[in-house]
C-alpha cells in the first residue's frame, strides 16, 4: 500500500491532489460526483470583501488544446461565504482552501483577517495573479515589490498560513517567488493563466467580453512544469505545481519537477472525476514503480 | 442531481447536417425534464477541450434523444459517432421549463427557431399529457432546416411552419408566423428556444401582448454544473439586475427576467 | 482583383505572409514544394559569425497542440551562408531575410556588419528573443535596457533595415518594444518561443537534451495574438505577428490585431505548402468581404 | 525531389498492433529506393501536431507499402484509417541503403528487431535483384513480433528468428543469432534496423568483425525534410563529428559514421 500522504511543513495533505481555485466552485458543485473526502484538498472560487459581478460576458473562448477565461472573480464576497458556505463544508475531512482576492493591497489583509476569524479553513491562497481583473491584465505578481508587500501585509493580519500564487506572465518567476518567501508565506503556487486573447472574424471583435483573458489547460503545461522547475530550485517553502493537469503522468511530471503537491483546474470541466482518477493514477503508478511514499517522486527529476 | 456516465448510442438518423441520436441511459432517463441539457464529450483527445452542451430532445423508458446540428468542429466530431459506440455524457442539467397545472385546457405557443426546436419537441409532448394544448412554430432558412416537421406532425400536433426563404411553410421569419396567429387565438403562455434575435423578437410581442414566456438561452459553456462562472447572462431577478449562471440557473428564463444584450448579439 | 501587397515603409512585400527563421531552412529546403517567389518573403535560420553546432539531442518534443525545440541556433555560420546559400537565392522576387544572433551585443553588430556588404538581403531581423542558448533561457530581448543597447549598435553597423524580433519570456512587450523603437529598429516581429520542458517520467530526465526549449505552435496562438494587440498599441513602428499561425483565418486575427505582415512558422513542418494555403486563403476571405486592399485589415479591430 | 500529396489506401493488412498499409502513389513508388521514408499527416485537428515518419516497406507498380506498430497517439491514429481513405503523405525522403554492385553473388545480412524489419524487406528485394543474397534476420520480443515471417519465407528468403522469450525461433537477442551464424559464414556487408540497443550492439560485432555495415536510424522529427535540424545525431564524418540531419542525411549512416551516444539510449 503506498503512502500517498504529503507534509507541507504547515499542513498534511492525505494526497497530494487539490482541486483548483475558479474550477471547483465553492466545492458543492462536485458533490454530486464524488465525495470530497478524497481529496487531497480544495481551494474555492476567489472571493473579495463584497461580492462582485465579474466581467462583461462572453466569457470564454476554447483554443487549440486549451480555454480562455475572463471571468473577473465573479463571487458572492467573503462575508456570504462565511454565512452560507462555510457551514456547508464543516467538518469535511478534507483541506479546505480559499484563494484570497483584494482591489488593493489593504483588502487582501482584510479578507483574510475576516476569514482566519472562522473555522475550518486549512489555508489560504493569495490570488496577486489574476489577470481578469485589472487594466491590460496587469497584477500585483507581476513584480517582487508588490508582491512582498502584499504578502507581508497578509502575514500580518492573519495566522492562516498562506499560499502565495503566482503569475506566468512575467520575466523572472523565481525573483517573485523569492519576494513571496522572504515576505513569510508558507508555500508558493503556480501557475496562473497566461494573459491572451481571440479574435471573432465575422464581427472583428475581440471575443471575450473582457477582450483579453486568462489561457489554461493543456496547452500551457510545458510552460507551467518550466516554471515549477525554475521555482522549486529558486525557494525552500513548498511548492504546488498546476497548469494543464489532466492525468496523473503530467502530476508525476510536476512532481519530479518539484512540485510537493499539484492542483488540477481545467480538467475539472471536462471530467468532473478528474481529481480522483488522478489520485488513483498516482496509487498505480507508485505500485507498479515500488514506490513506497509519493513523496519521494518530488524532486526526483535527474539532470 | 447530476450524473455521468458512459451512454450507449443505439440509433442514428440523419437530415443535411441535422442529427438524431438514441442513447441508452435509463438514469437520466427517469430524472429528466424538458429545457434540461447534457454535456457531451466529443473527443478523445485535448482538441476540441470542452464539452459540448445538448439538450434533451425526449426521455422515454430507458432511452433519451438528442437532436443537434453540426456548427463546428465539436458537433462534427458528435455526428460522426457510430451505433453501438458509447458516448461520455454529463446530465439532466439545468432547470427545466416548467409546465403549470393552470395551463390544463389551454393554448400554448411552443416556438423553436432551427435546432432550437431540440427542446421543444419534449416540452410539447409534457405539455400535451398535463393537459394543456400545444401548438407548434417551427421556422428555419428553408424547408431543409426543419427535417422534423412530418415526425411532429405524426404525433399529433398542431405544427405551423415558416422559411425565411418561403421554400414550405409560410414565407418569412417565424416571428411573423406568431404574430399572424396572435391576432387569431391567444395562447396562455409561449415558450421559447432559438437564435437570440428570433427570441428577442418574441420577448417583443409577449411584451406588447401582455403574454406570459420562458425562454431557453445558449451560452458558451465551461462545465455545464455551476464551477466556472463562465456561461453568465444578465438576468433581472428580484429587482436586481446580476450575471447568473445559465447551466445552473437556467437555461430558461422567464420573460422578465431575460435581459436582452445588444452585445452579446454576433 | 484583391491587392495582397502590404508596405512596411522600409520595405514592400508582394503579400503579407513570410516564412518564419527556423521552420524554413535557408529557404532552399522549400523549393520542391512551391515557388518561393509567390512568398511575401521568407527569414533564414539564425546566423552567427562562424558554424555553431547547436544543442545536444534530443531537440523536439511534442505537447498538446505545440511543440517545444532547443535547437541552438545550428547553422553554418554568416560566411558559408554568403558563399553558398545566397548566390543561390539571388534575384529571387521575394523578399529574403536574414535572422541575426550574436553571443554578446558585439557578434550581432559584426554579422549585421558582414551581411551588410552583400546583395539580396531585404531586411535583418535581429534575434535577441532565442530562448535556447544562453543559461535558463535568458536573452537580451527580456530587457528594454540590452534590448536598447543591441538595436543601437547594431543599426551603427549597418544599413540594411532592422527587425527586431521580441522574446514572450517578459512581464511587459511593450516596454521592450519600445526600448527598441526608440534605438532605431524599422520593424518589431514577435513572438519567438515560450520557455518550455517536458519530463520523461521513465528515465525521470528532461526530454530535451538542453533541459529547456522553446514553446511553438497553436497552443501559443492566444498568448501571441494578445502581445501582438498590445504591442501594436504601443508603438509606431510595423508590427510583424506570428505565434501558431496555421490557417488564413489565423493570420488575419494578427492583422486585425494589428500586424501589418505575419509570418509562419512551425505549420510549416506540418504542411509544407501552408505559407501558399494562407495566402490563398487571404485573398478568398478578402474577396468574400469586398475587401479591396488586404493592408486594410491591419488593425481593424473594434473594442 | 520530394512530393508532397494524397494518396488512397487501397488495402490493410493487420496482426495484433502491427499494420501493413498499401498506398496508390504512382510518383513516389517510381522514385523510391529502399531506407527512404515517408512523413504521413495523422490528424486533422492540432493534436497530434507533427506528422509521423514511416518507411517505406515496398514499392511496387503504382502502389507503396508501409508496415507500422502502433507506438502511442500518432500510430494508433495512423492505424485507425480505412481502406478508401485518402492519406496526406510526404515523400519519399532521406537517403536510402546503398546497393553496391561488388555485392553481386555474395551474402549480405539483413538484421531488422520488431518494426524495424519495415524497411528491410524492400531492401532484400532489391539486393536479390541487383543480384546479391540476402539473409534476412528477423528478431523480437515474442511470435507475435514477428507476423511478416511467413510473407518473408514465401517470398524466397532465407529467414533466420530469434525471440527474447524463446516462443518461436532461436531463444534470445537477435544479436546473439547474428553472432551465432557469423561462425558459420562470412556476409560480405550488413544492413540493420532496429532499436538502438540492438543496433549498438550489431556495430560492436562489426568492428569485431571487420564487416562493412550500414544502419537506419530512429529520431523525433519536425519536418523531414531539412528545414528544423530537430532530427540531428552526432555522425563522423571526413574526420569530424557532427550534428546531421537524420532526415536529410539519413536515415542511414555507416557503421563508422554512426556515434553512439549513451543518452539517447532511453
Ligand atoms: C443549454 C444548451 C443547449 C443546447 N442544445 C442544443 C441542441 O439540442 N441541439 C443543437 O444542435 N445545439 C444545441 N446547443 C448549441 C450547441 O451546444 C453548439 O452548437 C455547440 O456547442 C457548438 O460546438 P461546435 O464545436 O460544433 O462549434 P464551435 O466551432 O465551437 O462553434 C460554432 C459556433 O457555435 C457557437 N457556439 C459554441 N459553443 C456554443 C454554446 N455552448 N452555445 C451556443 N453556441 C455555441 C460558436 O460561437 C460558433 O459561432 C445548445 C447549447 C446550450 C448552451
Ligand atoms: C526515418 C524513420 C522511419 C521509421 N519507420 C517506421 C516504420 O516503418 N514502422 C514503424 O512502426 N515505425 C517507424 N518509425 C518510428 C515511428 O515514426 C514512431 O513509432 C512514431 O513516430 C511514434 O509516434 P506515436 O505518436 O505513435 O507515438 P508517440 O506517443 O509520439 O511516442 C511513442 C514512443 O515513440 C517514440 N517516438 C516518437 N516519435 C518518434 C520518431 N520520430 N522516431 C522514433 N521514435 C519516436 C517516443 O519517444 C515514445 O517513446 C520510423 C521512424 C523514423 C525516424
Ligand atoms: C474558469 C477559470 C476560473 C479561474 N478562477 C480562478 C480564481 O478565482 N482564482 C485563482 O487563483 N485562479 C483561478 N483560475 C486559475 C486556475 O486556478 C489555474 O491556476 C489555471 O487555470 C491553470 O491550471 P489548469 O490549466 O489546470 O486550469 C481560474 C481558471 C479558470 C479556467
Ligand atoms: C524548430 C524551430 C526553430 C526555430 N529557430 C529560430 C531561429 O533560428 N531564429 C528565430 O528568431 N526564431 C526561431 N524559431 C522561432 C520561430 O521563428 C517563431 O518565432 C516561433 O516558432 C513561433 O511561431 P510558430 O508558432 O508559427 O512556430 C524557431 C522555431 C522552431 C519551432
Ligand atoms: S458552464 Fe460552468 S458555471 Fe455554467
Ligand atoms: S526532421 Fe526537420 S531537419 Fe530533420
Amino acid at each position: 500500500m503506498v503512502d500517498l500522504s504529503v507534509d507541507l511543513g504547515f499542513l498534511k495533505l492525505k494526497n497530494p491532489v487539490l482541486a483548483a481555485s475558479g474550477t471547483f466552485g465553492y466545492g458543492l458543485e462536485f458533490k454530486p460526483f464524488y465525495d470530497l473526502e478524497l481529496l487531497g484538498g480544495f481551494v474555492v472560487k476567489g472571493l473579495y470583501l463584497k461580492p462582485r459581478e465579474g466581467n462583461r460576458p462572453p466569457r470564454l473562448v476554447e483554443t487549440p488544446s486549451g480555454l480562455i477565461n475572463s471571468i473577473g472573480l465573479q463571487g458572492i464576497g467573503v462575508e456570504a461565504f462565511c454565512r452560507e458556505v462555510l457551514p456547508q463544508l464543516a467538518g469535511l475531512k478534507t483541506a479546505v482552501m480559499v484563494n484570497v482576492c483584494g482591489e488593493e493591497e489593504d483588502e487582501y489583509a482584510r479578507v483574510a483577517e475576516y476569514l482566519g476569524r472562522h473555522q475550518g479553513i486549512a489555508a489560504l491562497e493569495l490570488n496577486i495573479s489574476c489577470p481578469n481583473v485589472r487594466e491590460g491584465g496587469r497584477c500585483p505578481a507581476q513584480s517582487p515589490e508588490s508582491t512582498y508587500r502584499t504578502v507581508k501585509k497578509v502575514k500580518q493580519a492573519t495566522s492562516l498560513p498562506l499560499i502565495t500564487k503566482l503569475s506566468p506572465n512575467v520575466t523572472d518567476i523565481t525573483a517573485v517567488a523569492r519576494a513571496a518567501e522572504e515576505a513569510g508565506t508558507e508555500a508558493v503556487s503556480l501557475i496562473n493563466t497566461l494573459l491572451a486573447m481571440a479574435i471573432d472574424l465575422e464581427t472583428r471583435k475581440p471575443k471575450l467580453g473582457n477582450v483579453m483573458g486568462g489561457l489554461s489547460g493543456p496547452a500551457i503545461k510545458p510552460i507551467a512544469l518550466r516554471m515549477v522547475f525554475q521555482v522549486a530550485r529558486a525557494v525552500k517553502v513548498p511548492v504546488i505545481g498546476m497548469g494543464g493537469i489532466f492525468s496523473a503522468a503530467d502530476a508525476l511530471e510536476f512532481m519530479m519537477a518539484g512540485a510537493a503537491a499539484v492542483q488540477v483546474g481545467t480538467a475539472n470541466f471536462v471530467d468532473p472525476d478528474a481529481c480522483l482518477k488522478i489520485i488513483r493514477g498516482l496509487q498505480d503508478w507508485a505500485e507498479n514503480h515500488g514506490i513506497e511514499r509519493i513523496s519521494e517522486v518530488t524532486g526526483s527529476l535527474q539532470l | 442531481m447530476v450524473i455521468d456516465r458512459q451512454a450507449r448510442l443505439v440509433a442514428v438518423e440523419s437530415w443535411d447536417d441535422y442529427f438524431l441520436f438514441t442513447l441508452e441511459s435509463p438514469q437520466i432517463a427517469c430524472q429528466a425534464r424538458p429545457g434540461q441539457f447534457l454535456m457531451i464529450r466529443v473527443s478523445e483527445t485535448s482538441q476540441p477541450l470542452l464539452r459540448r452542451p445538448i439538450s434533451l430532445h425526449q426521455a422515454q423508458g430507458p432511452h433519451v434523444q438528442i437532436f443537434f446540428q453540426v456548427a463546428g468542429e465539436g458537433t462534427r466530431l458528435l455526428s460522426m459517432k457510430k451505433t453501438g459506440q458509447q458516448l461520455d455524457i454529463l446530465g439532466p442539467l439545468g432547470n427545466g421549463f416548467t409546465i403549470r397545472p393552470e395551463l390544463r385546457g389551454n393554448e400554448v405557443f411552443c416556438v423553436g427557431g432551427g435546432r432550437g426546436i431540440a427542446p421543444l419537441y419534449y416540452l410539447a409532448r409534457e405539455l400535451r399529457a398535463s393537459g394543456a394544448r400545444p401548438i407548434i412554430f417551427y421556422g428555419g432558412r428553408s424547408g431543409t432546416d426543419l427535417p422534423l416537421k412530418d415526425r411532429l406532425r405524426a404525433d399529433g400536433f398542431e405544427v405551423l411552419i415558416s422559411t425565411d426563404d418561403g421554400s414550405i411553410g409560410s414565407p418569412g421569419f417565424v416571428t411573423s408566423l406568431v404574430e399572424a396567429e396572435l391576432k387569431k387565438r391567444r395562447p396562455a403562455y409561449l415558450y421559447a428556444c432559438g437564435p437570440v434575435p428570433m427570441m428577442e423578437k418574441l420577448a417583443e410581442i409577449c411584451r406588447l401582448e401582455n403574454l406570459k414566456a420562458e425562454f431557453s438561452l445558449e451560452s458558451m459553456m465551461g462545465c455545464g454544473f455551476g464551477a466556472c462562472w463562465g456561461c453568465v447572462k444578465k438576468i433581472r431577478r428580484n429587482d436586481q439586475e446580476k450575471y447568473l449562471k445559465v447551466c445552473q440557473d437556467g437555461p430558461v428564463f422567464s420573460l422578465e427576467e431575460v435581459v436582452w444584450q445588444e452585445s452579446e448579439h454576433g
